[in-house]
């Protein structure tokens, strides 16, 4: 069965997500690859928007992180701050679901500013939730097309806090959670190299050369000594998938 | 004590040029209908407080209401940029624009305390990040009992609270259902405030004994605005018009386009358009 | 995730010996039956928590359980002291008994910092008053955008927190109603959990969008005790016993009556005897 | 019509509340005094209980501050930490209706302990609400039963801040409210004089000697320029209160 490279991705990302994980999600891309693993292996996940609803189970993606249909199928829905500060700054969060604009090799990543913070070459959204998020949950999963302009050497603004320079460098800021754990791409899938917590290739999806990520990433890759396939995705992943889409595009009046 | 009035006297009466104004509403409830009545009253040099801009800060900013924006995330969700922001912030136009950026969690914990009566919010954030060099108004401050190193943040005081709510009852009581976002913890931080209503009713009658309510002697003033949540949602009453949200940014791209559109659609319309959209938006969910 | 367990599997799951237990409810759902159950397991040096220690206390206290108590006011509602609390106070029966006293204020403010995980909490209060002078937890930190001094206390972090309320789901979720004081907080600022409920439903149904519900995963052991908060009340379910209330100051008087009573009404008992109380005092009402 | 002492008190304090008043309500004789007002003058004054019902207005009064007449008659019903935080701390009360164990001529109240704090002759309850109540709210309103042991030249302990030591002591605390502005008692109203701050009869209840009003007092009482004679209950005052007591004996279960 054919499939984009998009599609490739949010599989591989939703694969990432265990039926018992408590995820705070962030919009567009991780909402797709959370709510596809609902949808597929992990019936039971929780899912929470940081508009303060929790455990929802939405039948089409939001184009916002606060639609009504989050609301509509959510347990309960709390304040912005009961959210930050109870759910969020509580520790109740195993995954942080993140994308974002500019990263580096060691996850860290940029929403805020392409060039000087005063005086930009593009001014982006800002962080959002995902300063905070970075530091307070379990683990972060990062789900990011692969681009030169994107997949950078050095950030220009340090949005949210990933590994730092490496190594124990959490830790010395006093941070007690793992950080990112895994980064999720349209060609591969890093996870950080237990000694240096640079961001190293572990799997390449079906058809991806290594040069086509070398060509796409700003910094000399590492590859896992062993390096696997990811398996390509299943009739059923793409279906759902391709369903939830389709229900979105409906909802959203696209189709209109 | 809440005071009923229309929409035009309810804005003259809370909203001054130079004031700082919160307007709040996470996706849900954002008080469109009164934020297009303060461009219309050409308000000047306003200091706009938001965790969200979204697109009602986009046409005051390109309305030239604006001096500074406080945020903490600014796009069109699911769409893209602010135009008319970026266009102010990076071009200066219409004006010049200057920003205090934080991150959600901050502005949250900063309405909290506001509400609270508070000086200060402080949490545990901003760990590694750039922020805090190009923010002077985050600070820390050190648990005497731990030890840890804890951001600070000053409390949000707004001089004004704009928010759009479900209900008002006729003792002026206001109610809120669904996402509530921070819209309470902004008007208890307020000094003023202005609620615009999808309704006023006899009385809320049964509800959850922890419904969060507004008392009247906590709100200023109050108007009827079916729909003034437009292109927006109101839980229970319209769904978030989310082609409206991806028809803006081909609006807003162009100062031209925009003028026109805002003489059009907010010049020269009054509060009641607000309920033809939003009935509109009924009758397509049946 | 929560697992529904007998009460007494429930108690012994989460609490022992030298624990620090915060039992909460403010007037409304006081887990007296998960109480009961800790005085039939005979726990012993235990630190117990709570705003107002009420008659489940000053029972644990009598049968000497406990070691300290942190509380910010220590009586019968309306009715006057607490005797087996000030004969271990005053006069160390069974046990000699520490105290650590608070204001409701600083309380209410420890138990919302433990459950949004900060070290601290940081209030205006104890202004003028003697209690800093005598209580070494509390201290000030010192706003550093306005210089204003407030007041700190350490966050409650409790072992465990115990816990009535109305309903549970059958995926474990919790749902509280009316009076909730500082129960959700209590439970969320705890490593471990009991919470007893009045009855498991399918699932909650129709609710206000914004219900306080503990969700599954954040609560430890469920107990289905119906009528666990006797003589303390359920809304909708049955009212408080005041004549209950009291009684118990000719109860508590006397040791050898307190006794007594224990044996009869707490040691020879189980769970099931809560369901006959609440049961009588729903007829009565009727 | 004949009435008690404790009547005239529980009249004199009703009618100290006027109906704009937003009033955190402390159990027991305050808890009384507002509820009458409520039912005579001030059919809209805003009646806040520490257990998060607001606006409430019940039946019968409460033998806890929890009780659920409050809950089932109250607008609505916050928890416990936003009612001290966004409620009281917020600043959002006229008025604070108190109680107390022992009073000082600056009305500074002790409900904490008689004797040495570490070993008390009595452990009283402590303060509760009381501390903060006293700086946050707009005014102090104080409800007590004058005694030689109650109303005292020193307090064993302060719980809660009055006029501190008179004069400008609240100001240069820094606290901005005014401070209790009536004490009411079974004999008596005391206000505080304008510059020393110390409470000052200003009003005395029908019947009641001066004499009795220092053999009931700790210190050398004080009497303004001009002492009226407080106004006997009304019949209406009268047959209101006694009606709530009534309910109220009824629903604790008193005549049973």
């Amino acid at each position: 069965m054919d499939y984009s490279a998009d599609e490739m991705m949010t599989v591989a990302a939703a694969r990432a997500l265990r039926n018992s994980d408590i995820c705070f999600v962030g919009i567009g891309m991780p909402s797709a690859a959370c709510n596809l693993a609902r949808l597929t292996h992990a019936p039971d996940i929780t899912l929470i928007y940081e508009s303060g609803t929790i455990a929802t189970k939405p039948d089409v993606l939001p184009l916002s992180i606060g639609d009504g249909e989050l609301c509509d199928t959510a347990l309960t829905t709390v304040s912005v701050p009961e959210m930050f500060r109870y759910w969020l700054q509580g520790g109740r969060f195993t995954i942080g679901f993140l994308g974002g604009a500019q990263i580096d090799r060691f996850a860290n990543l940029n929403t805020t500013v392409v060039g000087p913070y005063q005086k930009p070459k593009t001014r982006l959204p800002g962080g959002g939730g995902a300063p905070e998020i970075s530091s307070a949950c379990g683990e972060i999963f990062i789900i990011m097309r692969q681009a030169p302009r994107s997949f950078v050497a050095k950030l220009d603004f340090v949005t949210s806090f990933g590994h730092g320079e490496g190594g124990d460098h959490r830790a010395r800021m006093g941070i007690a959670t793992k950080g990112p754990t895994k980064l999720i791409t349209d060609l591969a899938v890093f996870e950080p190299d237990p000694g240096s917590k640079e961001m190293t290739v572990t799997a390449i999806h079906p058809g991806v050369t290594r040069e086509r990520i070398a060509a796409n990433t700003g910094w000399p890759v590492r590859y896992a000594t062993q390096v696997d396939e990811t398996p390509a995705p299943t009739a059923e992943e793409l279906s759902v998938l391709r369903g939830l889409h389709a229900r979105t595009a409906r909802a959203h009046g696209d189709a209109a | 004590m809440s005071r009923f009035l229309p929409l035009a006297e309810a804005v003259e009466s809370a909203i001054r040029d130079g004031d700082t104004v919160a307007m709040e509403g996470f996706t849900h409830l954002i008080p469109f209908a009164a934020g297009h009545e303060v461009i219309r009253q050409r308000r000047r040099h306003l200091t706009l407080i938001r965790m969200t801009p979204d697109l009602i800060y986009d046409q005051l900013i390109g309305m030239g209401c604006a001096d500074k924006l406080v945020f903490s995330w600014v796009g069109n969700p699911g769409v893209g940029s602010l135009h008319r922001f970026r266009d102010a912030y990076e071009h200066g136009w219409p004006a010049p624009l200057a920003i205090e950026e934080h991150s959600h969690a901050a502005m949250a914990n900063a309405y909290e305390a506001g509400a609270a009566g508070l000086p200060l919010a402080i949490f545990r954030g901003y760990l590694g990040v750039d922020l805090p060099k190009v923010n002077p108004n985050i600070k820390h401050v050190t648990c005497p009992f731990t030890g840890e190193r804890l951001a600070a943040v000053p409390a949000i005081r707004p001089d004004v609270a704009v928010i759009h709510a479900l209900k008002a009852d006729r003792a002026g009581n206001v109610l809120i259902e669904g996402i509530v976002g921070v819209q309470k913890e902004a008007v208890l931080a307020a000094r003023r405030s202005v609620v615009t209503v999808e309704e006023i009713v006899e009385d809320f009658g049964s509800r959850s004994a922890n419904a969060v309510i507004l008392p009247s002697w906590t709100v200023g003033a109050i108007a009827c605005v079916p729909g003034g949540a437009h292109p927006s949602y109101a839980h229970g009453y319209y769904k978030r018009d989310n082609a409206y949200y991806k028809a803006w940014d081909a609006i807003a791209r162009d100062r031209d386009t925009f003028l026109a559109w805002m003489k059009a659609n907010v010049l020269e319309q009054g509060p009641e358009a607000f309920a033809v959209h939003s009935m509109r938006l009924r009758a397509a969910a049946e």
